[in-house]
């Protein structure tokens, strides 16, 4: 064995009184990838946070290259070889991808900016990701998968020694996480330690040598990721049993809910048919960047589109606004937490709310009421929280992502479409979710679901509809629902004269 | 020196978790010691009618600066306010000399000037959200054209009213106190209640903090930005009427100039972020009586002319700084 | 037209200002009612050194005549000096250039204004008491009426000046100014203001305090409200001093006739190249000669 | 019509590539429709002399401008700026004045006019990044402390030199144009290179659209910041030289008045928004020459000084709307 690159000695953190991570004592070797589990705040990403110099540790030491630190900070720790893909989202909104890709690692000439340099580089890099990108485009125009991508190639222009990457697979699709994985086994063989993060067992299974599980910011285990199987480590993250992760599915579609003809948002969506029983837990599955996200928004009245009709719950609502959706029972769950779904200086509370704040007013908003109400849902979803005032922006994101949900709950609407509703949350939680909506269909609400992770979709949805380039490619259900077909469809690589409502017509 | 530290530590989260806004301490602390020292050096500092004066003189801007706090919290800013106030003087005291009978005068004209504000603030509201124009340049812009305007409309000489009702709103007293500091407390409390308890208060916020996750939230956005706009311009014509009936005239060329300086100081240093999404209107109205109070000091010491500037600045940044200390 | 003037002037920031930009819009449409061959262009600047864009401007314009009132001196001799070695007849208002640039300069006297006044104050006052001065802005012409005052009054050794703080001209400011004053000070005789329209905010502070101490109140500028209250006997306010902003009008009318080398009135000479207006100090007695009813300031 | 949509779509993505910024376009194209309109206008506006006139005009707000932009870009602000040209403006012509021989003079007192620019643009940089005094209020406080000094030090009168030197720096012409423009052209492109084209520029960028994640992608924040200050206060350094040899003298209380607000105007203008994260040099010059042009054509017009503002106002409303529909 050679000398580890990092070691970590007893390192603890705490916010204020709150004590997130209690000794951590870890060593890790060039070459080595480290999977580190844990439930929803169980300190992980505050883990990776010290190592990359973003935190302080409360006391411990950590050691890079031999050399030993009390405390880092982020310019100290790039410099010392560590780069890290953050769990939420890291680049600059008004630069351009190439400016991001290099930023803070600019190549020069003569002491200015070598652009053609670093935009041929990044095409290089994006292409070896394999994604076509424009270096020039500004990165408030691309989607959740395509800004990760971007994150990761700003760590591969970057000679580092250790890579952190936290929840790099959340947005990102199958494929994509094929490439990535591809891209991480290369960096492994040039002798880069690699730490990596995330709530699907699979691919830390996959991808990992080694194997840290956290629980309450305690590291429980520490062991090779060959001597436990999945189940092993679901158990150890919980500490207890975990029983089976999806629901029985028992369709029992009821009236439709919701009936879409011929949405048209011009250069993204085309013709796309669409209907929602009450009951039903409908799947839109797709590559990224197939038009599932607009479909969503143009239903919500947040996006410009044309359509022939919208029924819902038998009437023709005209919706031009969120307002207008959530007036005729509908709500959405964004795929982006941060951008479009939390408002995040505002507390718990105010957030699980802030749609439903009519319910608390009479003249004035009954403060009480609404805490009632958050405590509800603190404790039903689960959520790790200091208090109820906490400012979600603090909360670890799984968290967020459940107050999220809670937010939407709270007008208890009759559709609710979900895009990526399990999103950074773990396995347990997951399941709980998966419950959830599942209960919520059999108490006879309608639900969408727009995942990126197929097993997710197989696991929860009927019907399943394919998304291929702003086209619905194909309508599932049953026994079709797998993962060959889904991804032969997503892929175009089979095709179905799909789209007319004959052929989607009302499944039994 | 530590466990002192840890003292405050617990009982700034006492305070906290006891429901008493945290924010508005930290000016509430710069005030107290600014009238500890005041009054440690100007032995009238704390004469009964000094302190009343300050109130009555801090009650214009600081009417204004309520106003202004809704605007900023929803990430925006005003710079029209200053001209606005001569503008609406120009209205009301044109209206007030319209009638006869001194009772309709002031009924109507205080009426109009309210109006006069709410439409100026409105119009500034629709350059922002439906003009898309940055706010900063957009009231900047209408800072000079109200200036102008009543510049145009008095001819650029001091209107003068007529109505011998007038001059007893800006002037007079109820229960001991000014007219214009009862104003002034009762705005506060209402925009307070506002703020804090209503479901636009929390809209607000909302929006000036991420207007995108406000739009996917349902909110209005575009309309709460406006309603901000409308407020400040009511605020605004209050405070005029405050001002024009004390003086019982306006001067087009004079009235409110750096009124909106001064209010959004008084905003800033009451703690509300420029960069918006929350804020406090107790913190506004610290900030506007903790630049009084530097004005009032500067005459009771009869500070050099010259280093006035040089005080007040001085001041100011000591009791931002005090906060700072106060909140970390 | 066959003459062109230009006329710049600082822009109405005060009372005072406001009453000269009056004048001079009236003069520009007097004039060219009365000389429709001549025509006038009226701008006002809000610093001096816009001020030097205007004149810059006006020259671009080709004037055959500038009148200017400068913000600052100091600032505008430059261009002012270009436009008078130009060609450009040049007549110069109320504050005087270091080095002369100009066929006319027409004044107010500054210092006589501040020297008037105390003498009468001191008079008055039977050469002792306390005394709050109410300056303008710390500005030049501020500071040669201020110290004129005060060098009047060192030689009274009974009168005290308790206070000397600046309004910056303006009314709102003067009565914040003075209420804080009027609790500092519980035994004041006079106030001097040196601006009439911050005379009458001084009035209200005094009133609103019920002070009966204060005996006598004096202004600056001419206003017509002050004079009509020197004229009706007032209480306390007895006298103010001539700083008339209509010195303007009476510039342009100086620069219309020097422009086309005629002779002012019957005299047998051009144009005066130097008239200083009286500091006069406005009384109860003569009042009434200096009361205009409909003037502007 | 789609078809043109299209086809404006395609020309934008192609201006994109080719590395123009787009964002230059649309102040460009106001300040073009501005002109035409304003020598039909008047027949004057076209002669050399004026069109001279208005570029050395603008310079000195212009290259104050150019300094505030940086400023802007790290989502900062600089209040300041005028009051320091004057109270550079103190210490310059003192400075010049302290030497017989008027090359040595002329030389040490640029250079102590830029140094003290630098100086007091290190001190508000100070009290935002190390005093954590959001900038709105840091320089709203050296704006007035400044001021002060400027006033104090001079004792309220104007300073003149007695350098024969001096006056032909801001008065001289250099290749048939006028000695500021040049400093104003040239400092342009300096800062365009160094806003541009060199890591530090792109730092900035990072710094005002999202500090934090500057921070985590290992830049200096604070130092950024401060340095961004520094460049202002340099600027206003030259600015303040360019503007006191002109008029050869420096008036305290006067000089740079409502310089801060022009400056802004013109960076905003110029298609630099207040929030940060982005900007272009070449959109601040363009700004600056608009508000120029405006000023210009209210002489040029004769415009009644009363509506001088309302034209004003509505010219830059205007320009920015024309802005608007150019983007979208
Ligand atoms: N800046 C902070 N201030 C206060 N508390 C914090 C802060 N950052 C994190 N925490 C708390 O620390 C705990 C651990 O958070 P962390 O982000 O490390 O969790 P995680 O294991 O990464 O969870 P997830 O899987 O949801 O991402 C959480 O309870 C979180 O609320
Ligand atoms: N504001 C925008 N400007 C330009 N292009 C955009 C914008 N928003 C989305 N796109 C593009 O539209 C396409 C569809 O993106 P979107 O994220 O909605 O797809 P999706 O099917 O929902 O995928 P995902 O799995 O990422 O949710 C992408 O190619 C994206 O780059
Ligand atoms: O502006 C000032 C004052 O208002 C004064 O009253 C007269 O002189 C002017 O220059
Ligand atoms: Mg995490
Ligand atoms: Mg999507």
């Amino acid at each position: 064995m050679t000398d580890p690159i990092i070691r970590t000695r007893d390192l603890c953190k705490s916010f204020g009184a709150v004590s997130v991570l209690r000794n951590i004592t870890l060593d890790i070797q060039p070459g080595e990838v480290l999977g580190i589990l844990g439930e929803n705040g169980a300190g992980k990403s505050t883990l990776l946070k010290l190592i990359s110099g973003v935190y302080t540790p409360t006391s411990g030491t950590i050691e890079i290259g031999g050399e030993t630190f009390n405390q880092l900070d982020p310019i100290l720790s790039r410099h010392k070889g560590i780069a890290m893909i953050p769990q939420e989202f890291n680049l600059v909104p008004t630069l351009k991808v190439y400016e991001n890709v290099f930023l803070g690692q600019e190549r020069r000439r003569r002491g200015l900016l070598d652009k053609n340099a670093m935009r041929a580089e990044t095409v290089k890099v994006l292409e070896s990701l394999k994604v076509r990108l424009n270096p020039n485009a500004t990165i408030s125009e691309l989607s959740v998968a395509e800004k990760q991508m971007v994150e990761v190639a700003r760590v591969l222009v970057n000679d580092a020694r250790v890579v952190i990457l936290d929840e790099p697979t959340t947005v990102l699709t199958d494929r994509e996480v094929t490439v990535l994985f591809d891209v991480v086994r290369a960096m492994q063989e040039r002798g880069v330690a690699v730490l990596f993060i995330s709530h699907k067992l699979k691919e830390v299974k996959n991808l990992c040598q080694h194997l840290m599980i956290l629980r309450d910011g305690e590291q429980v285990e520490l062991c090779d990721v060959a001597d436990v199987t999945e189940d092993d480590m679901a158990r150890k993250m919980v500490g207890r049993e975990l029983s089976q992760t999806f629901p029985e599915k028992q369709d029992h579609p009821t009236s439709i809910a919701l009936e879409l003809k011929n949405l048209n948002i011009p250069g993204l969506v085309h013709d796309v048919n669409l209907k929602l029983h009450h009951g039903q837990v409908l799947g839109l599955s797709g590559l990224v960047g197939s038009g599932r996200t607009e479909i969503a928004e143009a239903l919500m009245g947040l996006r410009r589109h044309t359509r022939d009709k919208l029924v819902i719950n038998g009437r023709e609502p005209d919706i031009r606004s969120p307002n207008d959706a959530h007036a005729a029972g509908m709500a959405y769950l964004s795929e982006d937490r941060q951008g479009k779904g939390l408002v995040m200086n505002f507390s718990l509370t105010e957030n699980i709310t802030l749609l439903s704040l009519r319910k608390y007013t009479s003249g004035l908003i009954s403060r009480s009421r609404e805490r009632r109400q958050a405590q509800d849902f603190q404790s039903k979803l689960a959520i790790k929280a200091a208090s109820l005032e906490t400012h979600v922006g603090l909360l670890s994101g799984g968290n967020q992502q459940k107050v999220y949900l809670a937010k939407l709950l709270d007008i208890d609407p009759d559709i609710l479409i979900l895009d990526e509703p399990t999103r950074g949350i773990d396995v347990n939680t997951k399941r709980e979710i998966y419950f959830l909506i599942r209960g919520l269909a059999e108490q006879g609400k309608a639900v969408i679901v727009i995942s990126s992770e197929l097993e997710e979709i197989i696991g929860l949805c009927d019907p399943v509809l394919v998304v291929r380039e702003g086209r619905i490619a194909a309508r599932l259900t049953g026994d079709q629902i797998n993962e060959e077909d889904i991804m032969l469809y997503a892929a175009g690589a089979r095709e179905t004269v799909a789209g007319t409502t004959e052929q989607q017509g009302i499944t039994p | 020196m530590n466990q002192a530290r840890l003292a405050g530590a617990r009982l700034s989260d006492r305070l906290r978790n006891s429901g008493l806004d945290f924010s508005i301490l930290a000016p509430l602390v710069a005030l107290i010691v600014l009238l500890v020292i005041s009054s440690l050096a100007s032995e009238y500092f704390l004469d009964l009618r000094n302190l009343t004066n300050i109130t009555r003189q801090v009650s214009y801007t600081g009417i204004i600066a309520i106003g202004v706090t809704f605007v900023i919290i929803a990430a925006g800013i005003d710079l029209s306010v200053g001209s606005m106030v001569a503008l609406v003087g120009v209205v009301l005291i044109y209206t007030v000399n319209q009638f006869a009978d001194p009772v309709q005068g002031v009924i109507i004209g205080l009426a109009m000037a309210v109006l006069a504000g709410a439409l100026f603030g409105l119009l500034n509201g629709a350059l922002v959200t439906w003009g898309k124009i940055t706010p900063f340049i957009a009231t900047l812009a209408t800072m000079s054209i109200y200036r102008s305007l009543a510049l145009y409309f008095s001819d650029a000489g001091e209107m003068v009213s007529t109505n011998s009702l007038f001059p007893e709103i800006g002037g007079g007293y109820a229960l001991g106190l000014p007219i214009p500091v009862w104003t002034f407390l009762i705005i506060a409390v209402l925009a307070h209640i506002l703020l804090a308890h209503t479901p636009f208060g929390r809209h607000l916020c909302a929006v000036g903090s991420n207007a995108q996750v406000a739009r996917y939230s349902g909110i209005r956005v575009q309309r709460i930005i406006l309603i901000t706009f409308v407020i400040a311009g009511a605020c605004v014509g209050i405070s005029s009427i405050m001002l024009a009936s004390r003086l019982n005239s306006i001067s087009p060329s004079d009235a409110g100039v750096f009124y909106e300086l001064d209010a959004i100081a008084a905003v800033v240093i009451g703690g509300t972020a420029l960069s918006g999404g929350r804020g406090s209107i107790w913190g506004t109205v610290m900030g506007a009586l903790i630049l009084g109070v530097i004005n009032n000091m500067l005459n009771m010491l009869g500070i050099s002319p010259y280093l006035q500037g040089l005080v007040k600045g001085g001041v100011i940044l000591v009791a931002v700084l005090m906060q700072y200390k106060q909140n970390h | 037209a066959d003459y062109r003037i230009g006329v710049s002037v600082p822009a109405a920031d005060h009372g005072w200002t406001a009453g000269l930009l009056w004048w001079a819009q009236k003069a520009a449409d007097d004039l060219h009612k009365k000389y429709p061959d001549t025509e006038f262009f009226v701008v006002a600047a809000n610093s001096g050194t816009k001020q030097v864009a205007d004149v810059e401007d006006l020259m671009v314009k080709q004037m055959d005549a500038l009148v200017i009132l400068p913000h600052n001196p100091a600032t505008l001799q430059q261009v002012i000096s270009e436009a008078y070695e130009n060609g450009i007849y040049t007549v110069v208002v109320d504050r005087e250039l270091e080095s002369p640039a100009q066929d006319v300069f027409i004044a107010g006297d500054n210092a006589g204004m501040g020297r008037e006044a105390a003498k009468f104050m001191a008079e008055q006052m039977d050469e002792s008491g306390n005394v709050i001065v109410i300056e303008g802005m710390p500005i030049p012409i501020n500071s040669q009426r201020v110290n004129a005052f005060n060098e009047v009054m060192d030689q009274y050794p009974d009168i005290k000046i308790l206070d000397s703080q600046p309004s910056d001209w303006s009314p709102q400011k003067a009565l914040r100014v003075m209420e804080n004053l009027l609790r500092k000070h519980r035994d004041v005789d006079a106030v001097w203001a040196g601006d009439d329209d911050v005379l009458k905010a001084v009035m209200q502070a005094i009133e609103e305090a019920g002070r009966d101490d204060i005996k006598l109140v004096v202004g600056g500028g001419g206003s017509k409200d002050v004079i009509g209250m020197i004229k009706d006997d007032h209480a306390v306010v007895k006298a103010t001093v001539t700083y008339p902003p209509n010195m303007v009008a009476s510039a342009m009318a100086l620069a219309n006739t020097g422009v086309r080398g005629k002779n002012l009135g019957d005299m047998y000479h051009h144009v005066p190249a130097r008239i200083v207006l009286d500091a006069e100090l406005i009384t109860e007695e003569n009042a009434d000669n200096f009361y205009v009813e409909d003037a502007a300031y």
